[in-house]
């Protein structure tokens, strides 16, 4: 077992099979789908190995592969995981199932190329996330851009256009400015390697410089405000499968980038700019919080109570310094990070779900204006029960994932600062409110209109799949020590590298 | 005995998940029969449990069942504390929710009349009311077994869940899910303190486990933390703030009391049981569970004082003037529990949880009485349309005369004990506030026999419904009904008596409460009375009593004797009417200020900051002004052949110029 | 001065090359217009037996012959080579193309041959007059070509633009040589090199040369503000010689930088240095900016190659083995990405119509999936979104620029490609998010120019998930 | 002053002269005459420089055939010169400014301070027996013959090119293809029809 | 004697004058064609004057070598001019303008 690349496959199984697909052509569109979802399936059966087969005693990167890619710069083939990387990875294998499954029967044009740009970014993501040499890294991290984008434009909503040239500047945009720092760090370094990053000293200026440069290729993908604007116009017009990918596994690719990146190379650049990140993460759980409350559209709605959901991530990784500098002792940060990560996995769960939920109403209704609804309980039981306990998900209740990540946020944010935690608090109020105004304007009360009275209930593709996440959620909920166990050892070693100064 | 804890906390859910999930499956009769047996095995391990503690044969349980998990050091768990104060709140839970499940049978017995004939959501609904009822029973038990703050928050917000799903229940109704949105909202907010409170109490003990936290506590009394500027704040009243305003909102107690009259849209059954006996105490459970903290801060015991005296006073004014029979019912609820906060800020913790227990019983009582009058009058709820049901309803009625009583404090009734000895424990108390809240709570025992006993003889006495369709279809409610009423009637009456010596006076909470001896209030009270019989000798030598008569008298004289007084009453206090009848306008101002404000400020935030300045003006702007830019930059293309040779000259020149001459 | 035989051998291919070119100039005037296909495949077989010969007769050594005035090394083998395959890549392209149109005539094919040999000349030149000569050969085919449509209005007028402007900067540049000539007292680059440290003259009168030679190189490369023949000139000539000359000459363009600024006036890079920076910002100033306001597609890539041309001088500008490696892989890649694009708008285009306008392309996913794929990885790559191969070139400039500490200049590149970026996705957009607007089908283009365009595209991905092999070959080649 | 030096003005009077007109002049065939003249003297001057096999080549070349070829284009194309001068005077300032800065940029330069006759003295005469023509045509065909070569390509292309572009053939013109009717076959001139026999035709009313 | 300085000065004032005709010639082509004889002229005039102080016979190659490109840039180019006139009936300067932007 343990000499199979594993990651390898992960990797480029769904980019071949994705491949496949797109050759197979749109004439059997059945053949098509069947072939997608098989591939997606054997990609995440082959990245279970990843998760049982994972050391978590070690802060290591495991399952390392290491082959030479462009021996002039220095540049490899360099994959491996550590606890950071690793739920992220099954995340997305695991999310781009459902993605399939999603789009099975509503995707009517061009369902080859459709699942294909699926499958194809399933592997990249994957990429993202097990690359050790930064300019693989990078590569894959821009290569994402390309599908999503297309996603977006060729299936999307009215406003496909305007939200998906935007996404793609955006992203584009906050990246380039990445690509100089790295390279600048190879100059520095003379290797790509990240892992040696880490360990490369720097003066405060070019962290701060580096910093910066990371910050705004991570901050957009977050997205943290103020350049999170992308993310609702993009999710409004992107299919429902878009969206899900969008929320559950690219917004985790900014965060990851803090954790990978930021933190161990910049920690001085980030423990001297710490307050702004905080500042920015804080902006984003509470303006936005607000915005999220006046949305008509539902999916704007859950755009923008995934940016609130991600200001807990940046949050809680950049509590760290504050923590450290109250007490003397790292203790209690890692509780902010874990935190961070847990809300990043769970946030993927829920995200997914509720954008499904929305593509379930859409799908029927074609409309994601939420006065176009009302009492669909009234026709669609089941689904109403999946979509509440979402909701609920979404507001942080406890038992569900969505409450432990916030949970361990506030409680180490409480360690830097009370009026952090007192922010960060109010995401109780605030993502309750917009989430359950909305539930019941959509759900409750009586069958608004003749659409709605027609409405049928999910059938059984729908509930496999807003079922499976269901339990997801809840599992995690109720019981996130395993993940937590996961990552526990390469986020203590994490820390003991951020706390210690580079100059 | 961790089993039987297990089994206790784990029925009510099997039962919950069965009518849940499979409620089509087994049908009405198996819903109700699985969630009952559920919840009656829990209350027959409740009451085992709680023999055990009184024989003295089970010692205080403490332990974990799982690690939830464990980050930076920090146990989270799940797990039980099982002793003397948890033992009669499991008790209370589920004998009252017991009870309640039978009610349930008859009063939701033709629930889908309430819903349009063609609502899904209505198919099965008798289950589903099942399933989150035992679900309820289930996340209540998980809060007071609880022996951490994880799962007391993971109980506190379940049982808010579950009153959201229960207060919305009939989704069709537009006001019943304004309701439960406000009412989950309105915790919401007190979460957000309690909240804070916690990860208070982890940073500075860095554990989540009761018997940790209360061990560290002692040492941290002087601590100083600074919130605002320099300014220093003790450790333990912030701590205790936090922790309060989360009871604030869950125990309903002003100004966060707002939800409570409205959850009242929800079935008279989770009245009774989440929104007057269980859910709505579980604050007042958890300030007496965290008495180890409280008792180290004044502050916080005066903060819950003066807010406990406020809301037994006031909220009771607002229940005379109301004319829905759930609604009346509803804030005597909210003054009662300001009666219980009063209690706990006078460290009389014991009399809280006492008061607690003998109004789960009689509060119950009343709601299920006033559901039998609602099921008799075929959902009809203004008092002003009943009268005269005592002859068609003689069960509800007789039952309802003794909650009535029970609630004023007769003496002999449970009420009377428990009521009595917070209102001399208060006279005891010598911290801030107290003589504001003694004021409050002797004035408020005179309201509460007002109110109580106007609702009562609208209710039950006079010409009898006007309705003359009402008149003929009412007679008393099934037995399913009337049981309960029976069953809940017994406690209400005679606990009191026979619990209060050990309960009060007794060292029944000796391990379980913690009380300074500069605040031991009971003890003082404990001075000059020695158990119930000395109570009730002393009745007539203290104001509580004339109070309640007083009252008694008022509302037999203006309701029953001078029927048009009431209503010159309200035109020569018009304004204090409005002012009532409009619950001090609460409702409005929180209507304008948060949820219209935050929506302003969302739509201010959308508007200005998100759409008009970051894209218009950022994003777009800076896309267009590229573009605007690039197309007048296209113009120096000109296409002019002289232009193109001199660009090139100028480019000559410049090179020239810069690096040959300079 | 002995003459021997062998010292042909290192320019066997341009002798070749010329032989051909005579060839097909005598041999089409025997050719019945039906039977032109001859000359196209003499042309042809001439690109890729030239190619061939030049690996053939190529070698990691250098050779200088004729007295100085030609250098055959590694450099000038894998510029020639890629010169020769690209031109044929031109020709195959352009044959549908040209006989829609009547332009299918042996002068064109002879034309271009002369103008490979030119570049060929330029590429393996080793003095000024060598260089000068090249350029001229090159140039006087290509004014040839651009006008070759002789009733096209703006083909005539664009030609004119051509040459005044062209006349002009080979003025500046002789004018430029004679300076240094006059400094150094040589021709010859060595001498030229060897001499500037010796020279007693003022360094003054070097810069004042240097600047011409700069100008003069400037313009063959399109760099702001020397460019502006490059947007009407692309826009005005048939397509097929748009392409001819947005690609191989760039590489030919590539070596006269090479070979005049570092193999003659290599100590001046200091002076050299900052004149390629200010052009280079410029360069990518407008030709980003400029590009967007475009509807015209070959205008577009024109103002698109004076961007690519910005990050070319960035490559050399930093005067480094690493930049000159970076600058001919990404010269290299860029004359493969134009080779694509504008094979796209050929292969769209037919009698009567040009598909030169944005519009035109509307919808051409649904109209043909490949095209538009193919199309797609081209603008991809050249707005330098990995994993296209336009990234890495972009990627290893770069690094070029960072490493010799001009962090500010790479920042300001990769800044305008984000602007750059947005026209090329637009392309990406048109293609594939708009409903077409014309309906007729596609013009059925041949098994070879399909198997070339998909070669094309592919190599974009291909090249760029295995950068390694190009980029030894470039580095060899200059090392 | 030499009487070298003195030629040396005159002719470059001259030539400034000559070059000034044929910039100004707004008949294209003067501006022809005076590139001639311009031609002329710098010719002259070439010759002070002892390139007397070059000046004899710029003569011959350029005023023999160049010359002769921009007169016959100006002459074919007939152009109406009234019109050509409009505008003039706008862009004379900015022409003079250029033709200014750059002289006197250029001048800083070239002018004496680095190229004066102190820097660099003048070279001797060439002893009496120096050939020009010999010594460039020795180096022509040996040093460099291969630009030799390429020059000879140049001139080819331009040949190719002037015809290419130039060379068409005008509807109007008539003349015989002679190779044409040489190849020309039965078939291409005489077709013959085969039809089917002519059917008796009803004519229905 | 002459000096270098008097060659080189004379042939910065032609090639000024040329470039400065380019600039102020807006009507005829052909004029401006004549300038960029006039700019080679110049630099013939550099090269020979180097060639002679130099005493190097490269200079003079060199101007033997424009001389030849320079009669086949005019050939080409009077042959583009006649083709610009044959499509435009014009070759006035200011009227080629329809590329541009």
């Amino acid at each position: 077992m343990s000499d199979l690349p594993i990651l390898s496959l992960v990797i480029w199984l769904p980019i071949i099979g994705g491949i496949l697909v797109l050759a197979s052509g749109d004439k059997q569109a059945n053949i098509t789908r069947w072939t997608a979802l098989t591939v997606a399936i054997l990609t995440f059966i082959v990245s279970l190995p990843l998760w049982s087969g994972f050391d978590t005693s070690t802060a290591q990167m495991q399952f390392v592969e290491r082959s030479v890619w462009i021996s002039q710069f220095n540049i490899e083939y360099y994959l491996g995981i550590d606890g950071i990387s690793m739920p992220l990875i099954v995340l997305t294998t695991f999310i781009s199932v459902f993605v399939i499954i999603a789009g099975w029967e509503v995707i009517q044009y061009k369902p080859s190329q459709y699942m294909a740009a699926f499958l194809i970014m399933e592997g990249v993501m994957v990429g993202v996330f097990s690359a050790l040499d930064a300019m693989l890294f990078y590569v894959f991290w821009e290569a994402m851009l390309i599908p999503m984008f297309l996603i977006i434009g060729v299936w999307g909503g009215p406003n496909r256009v305007y939200a998906t040239i935007k996404f793609f500047l955006y992203t584009f945009f906050g990246s380039v400015f990445m690509l100089v720092a790295l390279i600048y760090m190879y100059f520095k370094s003379g290797s790509f390697d990240i892992l040696a990053f880490h360990t490369l000293k720097l003066t405060l200026t070019e962290q701060i410089l580096i910093f910066i440069a990371f910050l705004m290729a991570f901050a957009v993908k977050v997205p943290m405000w103020p350049v999170h604007t992308w993310l609702p116009d993009a999710h409004v017009e992107a299919p429902t499968g878009g969206s899900v990918i969008l929320a559950a596994i690219m917004l985790k690719i900014g965060g990851y980038g803090f954790l990978r990146f930021s933190l161990p190379i910049t920690p001085d650049a980030s423990s001297s700019l710490d307050w702004m990140m905080i500042t920015l993460s804080l902006i984003a759980v509470v303006y936005i919080g607000f915005v999220a409350l006046v949305q008509k559209d539902m999916k704007k709605l859950i755009a923008y109570s995934s940016i609130a959901h991600m200001g807990f991530v940046t949050l809680g990784f950049f509590i760290v310094f504050m923590i450290a500098q109250n007490s003397d002792s790292a203790s209690g940060a890692v509780l902010g990070m874990e935190g961070g990560m847990v809300q990043m996995v769970s946030h993927g769960f829920i995200s997914a779900a509720m954008f499904l939920c929305v593509g379930v109403l859409y799908d029927r209704m074609h409309s994601r204006d939420i006065g176009d609804y009302g009492g669909v309980v009234n026709t669609m039981p089941i689904f109403g029960g999946l979509m509440v306990f979402f909701a609920m998900a979404n507001a942080g209740l406890p038992g569900t994932s969505g409450f432990v990540g916030e949970f361990m946020v506030i409680l180490a944010s409480f360690r830097a600062d009370f009026w952090f935690a007192f922010l960060a608090a109010t995401t109780l109020i605030l993502g309750a409110a917009y989430t359950l105004w909305m539930v019941k304007r959509v759900m409750f009360g009586e069958v608004a209109n003749d659409n709605v009275a027609a409405l049928e209930d999910i059938n059984r593709r729908e509930l496999l799949v807003l079922g499976s996440l269901a339990v997801a959620v809840l599992v995690l909920g109720l019981w996130p020590a395993p993940l937590v166990e996961v990552m526990d050892a390469s986020i203590q070693n994490l820390l003991k590298h951020i706390v210690v100064s580079k100059l | 005995m961790e089993n039987i804890y297990l089994l206790i906390v784990l029925s009510p859910l099997v039962g919950a998940i069965i009518a849940g999930f499979w409620g089509g499956q087994i049908g009405r009769v198996g819903a109700h029969w699985v969630t009952s047996a559920g919840v009656g095995i829990a209350a027959v391990l409740s009451l085992f449990v709680l023999y055990g503690f009184i024989s003295g044969d089970n010692q205080v349980f403490n332990g974990s069942v799982y690690t939830w998990m464990v980050s930076d050091g920090l146990k989270m768990e799940v797990g039980f504390l099982v002793d003397h104060l948890t033992a009669v709140m499991i008790s209370v839970v589920s004998f009252v929710s017991f009870c309640i499940h039978i009610y349930t049978i008859g009063y939701m017995a033709d629930d889908e009349h309430n819903w349009p004939q063609e609502s899904l959501a209505g198919k099965n609904s008798y289950q589903r009311f099942f399933s989150y009822i035992s679900l309820f029973t289930f996340s209540m038990l998980m809060l007071v077994m609880s022996n951490n703050f994880l799962q007391l928050f993971f109980g506190w917000e379940a049982v808010g869940l579950v009153s959201y799903l229960l207060i919305g229940f009939w989704s069709v109704r537009p006001t019943a899910i304004l309701a439960n949105m406000k009412a989950f909202l309105v915790n919401r907010v007190g979460d957000f303190g309690f909240i804070l409170g916690i990860a208070a109490v982890v940073m500075y003990t860095n554990s989540l486990d009761y018997a940790e936290v209360f061990k560290a506590v002692p040492g941290l009394a002087d601590t100083q933390i600074q919130i605002f500027g320099d300014t220093n704040w003790s450790l333990m009243s912030v701590i205790g703030i936090l922790l309060f305003v989360g009871a604030m909102g869950k125990s309903a107690q002003v100004p966060l009391h707002v939800w409570l009259p409205d959850s009242m849209e929800g079935p008279t059954p989770i009245s009774a049981l989440i929104h007057a006996a269980t859910m709505v105490t579980a604050g007042v459970f958890m300030v007496a569970r965290m008495s180890p903290i409280y008792e180290l801060s004044e502050t916080a015991l005066s903060f819950i004082l003066v807010i406990g005296a406020t809301t037994a006073m006031f909220t009771g004014l607002i229940g005379i003037v109301q004319n829905d029979i759930k609604r009346v019912v509803a804030y005597s609820t909210l003054s009662q529990l300001g009666y219980m906060m009063v209690a706990l800020g006078a460290s009389a913790y014991a009399a809280g949880i006492f008061h607690l227990m003998t109004h789960a019983f009689f509060k119950a009582l009343l709601f299920l009485a006033a559901g039998s009058v609602i099921i008799g009058m075929h959902h009809k709820q203004d008092i002003r349309d009943m009268g005269g049901i005592r002859k068609y309803m003689p069960k509800t009625y007789w039952t309802a005369l003794l909650g009535s009583l029970a609630l004023i404090g007769f003496p002999g009734f449970s009420g009377f004990f428990s009521k009595d000895a917070i209102i001399e424990a208060v006279h005891h108390s010598t911290i801030a506030g107290s003589d504001y809240a003694y004021a409050m709570v002797l004035a408020g025992v005179f309201v509460t026999a007002l109110y109580s006993f106007r609702m009562f003889f609208l209710v039950f006495h006079g010409e009898g419904p006007r309705d003359e369709h009402a008149r003929e279809h009412l007679h008393e409610s099934p037995k399913v009904v009337t049981i309960p009423l029976v069953l809940l009637a017994i406690p209400s009456v005679c606990i009191g008596y026979f619990t209060v010596d050990a309960m009060l006076f007794g060292d029944w909470f000796a391990g379980a409460l913690h009380v300074l001896p500069q605040h031991d209030t009971l003890g003082e009270l404990g001075k000059s009375v020695h158990g119930a019989n000395s109570m009730l000798g002393h009745v007539f030598l203290s104001p509580p009593f004339y109070l309640a008569m007083a009252g008694l008298f008022v509302a037999w004289f203006i309701y029953m004797k001078q029927p048009s007084l009431a209503e010159k009453i309200k035109g020569l206090f018009a304004p204090i009417y409005t002012l009532l009848d409009k619950k001090y306008f609460f409702d409005e101002i929180y209507q304008a200020v948060f949820a219209g404000g935050s929506r302003g400020i969302g739509s201010f935030f959308w508007n200005k900051g998100d759409r008009k300045l970051i894209d218009e003006i950022i994003i777009n702007g800076s896309a267009n002004n590229v573009g605007r830019f690039a197309g007048l930059v296209r113009n120096i293309q000109t296409g002019y052949l002289f232009h193109y040779a001199f660009a090139m000259i100028l480019g000559l020149l410049f090179l020239l110029t810069w690096f040959v001459i300079f | 001065m002995q003459f021997e035989m062998s010292s042909l051998i290192p320019v066997l291919p341009e002798v070749f090359l010329l032989t051909m070119a005579c060839v097909v100039l005598v041999v089409d005037l025997f050719l019945k217009d039906e039977q032109r296909i001859v000359s196209y495949a003499l042309a042809q077989i001439a690109l890729l037996l030239a190619a061939g010969l030049t690996v053939a007769v190529g070698s990691a050594e250098t050779q200088i012959i004729f007295d100085n005035h030609v250098i055959r090394d590694p450099m000038s083998d894998l510029l020639k080579t890629t010169i020769c395959l690209v031109s044929a890549g031109a020709f195959l392209y352009a044959k549908d193309y040209l006989r829609d149109r009547d332009l299918f005539k042996g002068e064109y094919y002879a034309l271009g041959l002369f103008a490979v040999l030119g570049m060929m000349v330029m590429v393996s030149a080793n003095s000024f007059l060598t260089i000068y000569l090249g350029l001229e050969l090159l140039s006087l085919s290509l004014y040839a070509m651009v006008a070759f449509n002789r009733d096209s209005k703006a083909g005539s007028e664009a030609a004119m633009k051509y040459f005044v402007l062209g006349a002009i900067a080979s003025g500046m540049l002789l004018y430029g040589i004679s300076m240094i000539y006059g400094a150094t007292g040589s021709i010859v680059f060595q001498e030229v090199a060897n001499g500037i440290p010796n020279t007693d003259m003022n360094d003054m009168v070097l810069v004042f040369g240097l600047v011409f030679v700069v100008i003069g190189l400037s313009f063959k490369l399109g760099a702001v503000p020397f460019h502006m023949w490059v947007p009407d000139v692309y826009h005005g000539a048939p397509t097929s010689v748009t392409m001819f000359i947005g690609s191989a000459p760039k590489l030919a363009a590539f070596a006269l930088a090479m070979r005049m600024l570092v193999d003659g006036l290599g100590a001046l890079h200091a002076d050299w240095q900052q004149m390629l920076v200010i052009m280079s910002v410029l360069s990518l100033a407008t030709g980003n900016v400029i590009a967007i306001a475009q509807t015209n597609i070959k205008r577009m890539l024109a103002y698109s190659t004076i961007s690519h041309v910005g990050f070319i001088l960035l490559g050399i500008l930093a005067g480094t083995q690493e930049g000159y490696t970076a600058a001919m892989f990404y010269t290299i890649v860029y004359s493969i990405m134009a080779l694509g694009g504008f094979g796209i708008v050929i292969m769209l285009s037919r009698r009567g119509f040009e598909a030169d306008q944005l519009d035109d392309y509307k919808g051409l996913h649904d109209r043909s999936p490949w095209y538009a794929a193919m199309m797609m990885l081209l603008m991809f790559s050249m707005a330098g979104v990995p994993p296209t191969v336009g990234f890495f070139a972009k990627l290893f400039v770069l690094d070029a620029v960072i490493r010799v500490d001009m962090v500010w200049i790479a920042l300001f590149g990769v800044f305008f490609s984000i602007i750059g970026a947005f026209y090329y996705i637009r392309i990406v957009k048109i293609m594939y998010f708009d409903k077409p607007v014309d309906d007729a089908p596609l013009a059925p283009v041949g098994m070879d120019t399909q198997v070339l365009l998909t070669v094309n595209g592919l190599s974009m991905l291909g090249l760029g998930l295995f950068p390694a092999g190009l980029l030894t070959l470039c580095s060899a080649a200059l090392s | 002053m030499t009487f070298e030096k003195f030629l040396f003005y005159v002719f470059a009077a001259v030539l400034v002269f000559a070059a000034t007109m044929v910039i100004t002049r707004r008949n294209p065939v003067h501006s022809a005459l005076f590139l001639v003249l311009a031609f002329f003297s710098s010719a002259g001057i070439w010759l002070l420089a002892e390139a007397e096999f070059l000046a004899i080549v710029l003569v011959l070349v350029y005023v023999g055939a160049v010359m002769v070829l921009f007169l016959f284009v100006v002459m074919m194309l007939d152009v109406d010169v009234a019109t050509m001068r409009a505008g003039f005077m706008r862009n004379l300032p900015v022409g003079l400014l250029i033709l200014f800065v750059l002289v006197l940029e250029m001048f800083i330069v070239v002018g004496p301070g680095i190229f004066g006759l102190d820097m660099i003295p003048a070279p001797a005469p060439q002893p009496a027996d120096y050939n020009n023509t010999a010594v460039l045509g020795s180096v022509l065909y040996t040093v460099y013959m291969y630009p030799f070569e390429i020059a000879a390509v140049i001139l080819l292309v331009a040949i190719v090119a002037a015809i290419g572009l130039t060379m068409r053939k005008r509807p109007e013109t008539k003349s015989q293809n002679q190779s044409a009717q040489v190849q020309v076959r039965s078939e291409d001139r005489v077709r013959v029809v085969k039809m089917a026999s002519e059917q008796k035709m009803e004519i229905k009313r | 004697m002459i000096a270098l300085s008097d060659y080189l000065i004379l042939a910065a004032v032609l090639f000024s004058l040329s470039i400065a005709g380019i600039f102020i010639n807006r009507k005829n082509l052909i004029i401006l064609l004549m300038c960029v004889e006039l700019m080679l002229l110049a630099v013939n005039i550099n090269f020979i004057a180097f060639s002679h102080f130099l005493g190097d016979t490269a200079g003079q190659v060199f101007v033997f070598f424009i001389l030849t490109v320079a009669a086949a840039e005019a050939a080409i180019g009077l042959a583009i001019l006649m083709v610009l006139f044959r499509n435009r009936r014009t070759i006035n300067v200011e009227d080629l303008d329809t590329l541009k932007g």
